[in-house]
């Protein structure tokens, strides 16, 4: 049975699997966020950031630019205007990237689900959001809750494989 | 053929092509970019002749100094987003003849010229020998170097000064 | 000159000085560290105080819980929401159906089933607001005051948005269905699509679209009869005879792998039984009260004017509790006065002054009536209006049935309209049977909340069932005790203490029905009116076991006063308060 | 030509495992060097902050304990998170130079480190004009600072390379001068010779009023030539992203980080070199136990002592960076040309005089 080098990576083995590992351990313990701060939510993720929550305890530390962040904090309402650049951000970030849609505004469009005019209904409409902090703003830790979520979503992937097992 | 001949072929065959390069380029960056390899070039054969200081010099000046300037010059130039465009070379010909007249003259001196073969020399210190020839043998035209590049130096001030009235 | 370096000797002071700074705060880190390590050691969740009673206001922005089993389903919460997060959804049970709500633990009855109450945590604002209107106080933000009740939770992150929408409604489907929402749950599972209802509509417009479950209903087990009701549903919706939707339930049951022999017969009753039915005479009967003349009598009065001062003076000597003839004499005695009196109402009055037998006589002239809603088959509009006329004039003639059907037809007949469709129709206008005699009552007085006192659940239950077994059947209520005990001893459950419980519950059928319900009419929400909690906690108590205890209103305000007494803490507000209890009793 | 190939053969031979020896030893010092450094940075800021920093990753199970000195596998993290991050190729940038400019800030870095000595044996190459090789090499990496800004066609790295080029230059002259100033003292370029003249006098910063102010021109201009804070304005946040490093991602940009380290190592290395000593013992220069082994004098005593004096001024480095904000550009220029300058000037020529004069 001959195996391309693709085909070889796809299936599972143990070097495949432990350097699998090994990527993921990386990748998740060094979440660096693109601060996307919108609105109020801004407020609440830096104090996520700052001294008595301390994000950067779990290797987060933010960018400015898109391109070296691996993690998008939608913190915050999204208004229709905004929509044009939140998605072109998204696009700027180098892959794997994530997005954390970190309240209520973002995750449904919050107070303004019903009857806002101007803002977006749930950023997952324009994104693929890896994880919904409710909150309206949340708390730093459920902030800080969302990252660990994120940390154990990502240790589930197989970056080496294409098809996830 | 020795290791020295080896690299010396290696440092003037970069040296001439980077030079062909910045000349044939129709992109001025990129001129730009090759003459940084031609510079480095060219500080190498100082190397060759053991001249340890001019090769870090050239380094120092042209490199960190000249080159840059150029790029800024290059850079701050109007119409440089039509980077493809803004080098042409057009009267081919005429300045073809013209450096193949040139050519002819070198080759005609480098051959007929009685060249005296020296012994090989060594690795000396250099810095030492060139500050006392600067200070005693060469003194007057040192000096007037000198007197050129502060003229040069004030007109430069002179002209990048705010026009009054 | 000067400036140029007294703004370096500045710079240079204030560079040390900033270097200074952070060189203390990098030497006392020991001290100076805020950090708390997150998932290992979690931030005390400070308990400010922002201007509300600190035991009332939640300032943590946590988890909104309900407490379901004590929803009343009042939608005040949902209401008070100011981005409808919250969605709530209720049945309310049919009256005098045997589906019991159950009470809440401040002990007001619930009235309404919830088998809806999500609460949408990504749109939520975590205001706070919906938590104050709750009458029940089974709404609110977990942790903080409330943490006795839930504990704190605020952080619930989830990679989809699903999991923030909390469901806390727990009603099953069997409970809904047992409550009748069975129209709900087949919208709620789309199993009546879109197009079919309009079909339907169509085709059966001039019939009633009431589906008639009477014989399904004969099946015992509360999920055999959903399943064939459901089978039943559909296929009479798909407009199949009524054979074949009898073999369809009775495949539904055996592919359920719950059919049993016995109820071979109940199939048989299915197929010969009409698919669809009126409203039903039986049912009318039951909802209405039984005794005393019914008002709606009065409405085939024409005029107006006549009719609205009638009803007025039917409800002032109803309240005062006149008998049918007494009733009818007042009304007449207001018609005088107004100078309305006319012959019509006269007549109309006559039913209600039959001294002695108004019962039977509303009885029969209810049960009797033919329904004028048939004649809405009728299409040709013309002929429907001429027809109601006839039919109304033959009403208000007090003519039988069969009289107001020969009516009717001769009037068509003259018109020259009356085809043979047209006589079936006005024929059905004949209710179709006698012998749906309402049930005798009493034997549904029986209280199964007697049996709560039984404190194994398993037994509870298995008490429960086979008293809402008997109470199906129709039961005695000698029987349905007799009934209980057998089971609970086939089950090798029963003790004496269960004997004393389940025989309770007979005995107490007498009185339960002569003053059906009314004790506990008494409202507890009267004694929210005092003011202290203490007193307030106490008297609800007293409430309460009065209540549980079947007492009278007198006997309960008796208790609650002496149960304050002892305590020292009857003052007269409170006591007029409790004794406001009573006056809600006329 | 058959010789050509033959020499070719010998040179990969002979020499070829000795030349690709030093590469990867130089390799492994900045690699070493930017692991150990951002993890240092990253904790002296946390303290500084009254924060606690990484400290939820170790590495083989190991995070450091959870009072100060945790989360030790944070930079090995985040190195390999960036080697296996996409490289992005903005499609309108040229990608020519967004590919090589990365490259030719790290060979700047690279080559400077052959010239720069780990201890009185530990080095590269002897130079006889050391001091300046580094500080010609050192300026090679601004030529990729522009490249990179002009290949992203980004108009923040734009002005963020235009600004860190112009800096690097301007802050390239106050530093020359001040080491010019040891140079005219110790009549040498070579750094053995320099330290060879503090192991025979003192210690250069010690040497004179004017050598000792021109250390710390040197080291602000050092800083400034690393592009750190409070002198940051090529990448200052607030204005322009990332500065030049906008558009970089992946790999590519961690070439920028572990240069930018290297760098501050270089700028260190050097300050010590020839102010503080280079690897002299204090100790012998405080003639504290003269004249016993406790002299601790040797070899591996100076690469020791040549360390701790680089390791400190990173952290004064740092100390700067998460004390003062961000000067302006104006503040910046004023900085270099009208104090430090015509201080480094007065210096020069106020050394001098000292030097006949004693």
């Amino acid at each position: 049975m001959k195996l391309t080098l693709l085909e070889k990576y796809d299936q599972d083995n143990i070097i495949v699997g432990k350097v699998d590992e090994l990527i993921n351990w990386a990748r998740s313990n060094s979440q660096w966020y693109f601060q996307f701060g919108l609105a109020c939510c801004a407020i609440e993720m830096m104090a996520a950031a700052a001294p008595r929550h301390d994000l950067e305890r779990f290797g987060a530390m933010p960018r400015a630019s898109p391109r070296q962040s691996d993690v998008m904090i939608v913190a915050g309402t999204v208004t229709l205007k905004m929509v044009e650049r939140v998605r072109r951000l998204y696009e700027q970030m180098a892959d794997p990237k994530y997005v954390i849609s970190m309240g209520s505004c973002s995750n449904s469009g919050g107070p303004y689900w019903q009857h806002g005019y101007h803002v977006l209904k749930g950023v997952d409409q324009i994104l693929p959001v890896d994880i919904y902090i409710a909150g309206c703003p949340p708390r730093p830790e459920a902030l800080l809750q969302g990252l660990l979520e994120l940390q154990k979503k990502i240790k589930e992937e197989t970056p080496l494989r294409k098809k996830t097992v | 053929m020795s290791m020295s001949e080896l690299v010396f072929i290696f440092i003037a065959a970069l040296t001439i092509s980077s030079a062909f390069w910045v000349v044939f380029s129709n992109n001025l960056i990129y001129s730009a970019v090759a003459l940084l390899f031609t510079l480095f070039g060219v500080a190498g054969l100082y190397v060759f002749l053991f001249a340890d200081f001019i090769a870090a010099t050239q380094v120092m000046v042209y490199v960190g100094g000249i080159l840059v300037l150029i790029i800024f010059g290059v850079m701050l130039t109007n119409q440089i987003s039509e980077s493809t465009v803004t080098q042409t070379n057009r009267p081919r010909l005429l300045a073809g003849v013209i450096a193949f007249i040139i050519f002819l003259m070198v080759a005609y001196i480098s051959l007929t010229t009685q060249w005296h073969e020296g012994t090989v020399q060594t690795a000396e210190k250099t810095t030492t020998v060139i500050g006392d020839m600067i200070l005693n043998e060469y003194l007057l035209p040192f000096e007037a170097v000198s007197l050129v590049l502060l003229a040069a130096l004030l007109g430069s001030a002179l002209l990048s000064r705010k026009q009054h009235g | 000159m000067s400036e140029y370096f007294s703004n370096i000797v500045s710079g240079l002071k204030s560079f040390t000085k900033g270097l200074q700074l952070t060189m203390q705060h990098f030497n006392n880190r020991k001290k100076l560290v805020a950090t708390l390590q997150y998932p290992h050691e979690k931030w005390p969740i400070p308990e400010r105080n922002i201007g509300f009673e600190l035991e009332e206001y939640n300032v943590i922005r946590s988890r909104l819980e309900v407490d379901i089993e004590d929803c009343i389903g009042c939608l005040k919460c949902e209401r008070a929401c100011p981005v409808d997060c919250i969605k709530i959804e209720t049945i309310k049970p049919p009256k005098g159906g045997d589906f019991d709500c159950g009470v809440t633990t401040n002990g007001t009855q619930k009235k309404m089933l919830v088998p809806r109450f999500s609460i949408d945590m990504t749109e939520c604002m975590f205001c706070n607001l919906c938590v104050f209107p709750c009458p029940e106080e089974c709404i609110y933000m977990v942790g903080g005051p409330n943490s006795s009740k839930h504990e704190i939770e605020y952080e619930f992150a989830a990679r989809e948005r699903s999991p923030l929408i909390f469901e806390f409604a727990v009603a099953t489907e069997k409970e809904i269905i047992a409550a009748g929402g069975i129209d709900y749950l087949n919208k709620k599972k789309g199993i009546v699509p879109d197009e079919k209802p309009k079909e339907v509509k169509s085709t059966l417009k001039k019939t009633e679209p009431k589906l008639n479950f009477e014989a399904v209903n004969a099946f015992t087990d509360r999920m055999t009869r959903a399943l064939a009701k459901k089978a039943f549903t559909a296929g009479a919706r798909a407009g199949s005879d009524a054979a074949t939707v009898a073999t369809q339930v009775k495949s539904a049951l055996v592919d359920a792998d719950k059919f049993l022999p016995e109820y071979e017969s109940i199939i048989e009753n299915i197929a010969s039984s009409p698919l669809m039915t009126s409203a039903g005479p039986t049912t009318e009967l039951k909802a209405k009260p039984a005794s005393g003349p019914d008002i709606k009598l009065l409405n085939s009065i024409t005029d107006k004017m006549v009719r609205g001062t009638a009803k007025k003076a039917f409800m002032a000597a109803k309240r005062a509790g006149k008998d049918g003839a007494g009733i009818s004499d007042d009304i007449k005695k207001a018609l005088t006065d107004a100078g309305k009196l006319t012959d019509e109402v006269i007549a109309i009055l006559k039913s209600f002054s039959v001294p002695g037998n108004s019962e039977v006589s509303n009885e029969s002239s209810v049960a009797s009536a033919p329904d004028i809603k048939k004649l809405n088959s009728i299409e040709d509009k013309m002929v429907r209006g001429l027809a109601k006329k006839s039919f109304m004039a033959a009403k208000r003639a007090k003519s039988s049935a069969a009289d107001t059907v020969a009516h009717i037809l001769k009037d068509l007949k003259e018109a020259d309209k009356l085809t043979a469709d047209l006589e079936d129709i006005v024929k059905s206008i004949v209710p179709d049977t006698v012998d749906a005699t309402p049930a005798p009552k009493t034997e549904f007085n029986l209280d199964i909340k007697k049996l709560n006192s039984i404190e194994d659940k398993m037994v509870r239950g298995l008490a429960k069932k086979s008293f809402m077994a008997a109470k199906r059947a129709k039961n005695s209520a000698a029987d349905t005790v007799t009934n209980i005990l057998n089971d609970l001893k086939e089950a090798d459950k029963l003790t004496p203490d269960l004997e004393i419980i389940v025989k309770s519950i007979a005995p107490d059928t007498v009185a339960a029905t002569q003053a059906p319900k009314t004790e506990f009419n008494l409202d507890i929400k009267k004694l929210n009116l005092i003011e202290d909690k203490m007193i307030r906690g106490m008297a609800k108590k007293a409430f309460m076991a009065a209540k549980r205890a079947a007492s009278t209103p007198e006997e309960t305000v008796a208790q609650i006063e002496a149960v304050l007494k002892e305590n020292d803490k009857l003052i007269d507000e409170v006591q007029t308060t409790v004794k406001s209890l009573l006056e809600n009793e006329s | 030509m058959s010789g050509f190939w033959q020499a070719t053969m010998d040179l990969i031979t002979s020499y070829g495992s000795l030349i690709s020896l030093a590469g990867l030893a130089i390799f492994g010092v900045m690699a070493v060097n930017a692991l150990v450094a951002v993890y240092f940075e990253r904790k002296v800021s946390a303290f500084m902050q009254d924060r606690l920093g990484p400290m939820e990753v170790g590495i083989f199970g190991f995070k450091g304990g959870r009072k100060f000195w945790g989360g030790i596998g944070q930079t090995l993290a985040d190195a390999l998170k960036l080697l296996t991050k996409e490289d992005v190729l903005p499609d309108k940038s040229d990608k020519a130079l967004m590919i090589l400019s990365p490259f030719i800030i790290f060979v700047g870095a690279f080559v400077t480190f052959v010239g720069v000595p780990f201890s009185s044996y530990l080095l590269i190459s002897r130079f006889d004009i050391g001091i300046f090789f580094i500080l010609a090499m050192s300026s090679v990496g601004v030529v990729g600072i522009i490249l990179a800004g002009w290949g992203s066609n980004n108009k923040w790295s734009l002005y963020g390379s235009l600004r860190s080029a112009a800096q690097i230059i301007s802050y390239e002259i106050p530093a020359g001068l001040s080491i010019l100033l040891v140079v005219i003292t110790a009549g040498t370029l070579s750094i053995h010779g320099i330290v060879e003249w503090q192991a025979e006098h003192r210690w250069f910063i010690f040497h004179s009023p004017f050598a000792f102010i021109a250390f710390f021109i040197y080291f602000i201009s050092g800083v400034a030539e690393t592009n750190r804070t409070p002198f940051d304005i090529p990448e200052a946040e607030s204005e322009l992203v990332a500065g030049w490093m906008t558009e970089f991602s992946g790999f590519r940009w961690a070439l920028f980080f572990l240069s930018e380290y290297a760098n501050m190592l270089i700028i260190s290395l050097l300050a010590s070199v020839v102010f503080l000593g280079g690897w002299l013992s204090p100790m012998a220069m405080f003639d504290i136990f003269p004249e016993s082994w406790m002299i601790m004098d040797g070899a591996l005593w100076g690469m020791f002592w040549l360390l701790l004096k680089a390791i400190i001024l990173i952290f004064v480095m740092m100390w700067f960076r998460w004390t003062f904000p961000r000067l302006r550009v104006d503040q910046l220029m004023y900085l270099c040309w009208k104090v430090l300058l015509p201080f480094s000037l007065v210096n020069l020529v106020a050394v001098s005089i000292w030097e006949l004069l004693f």
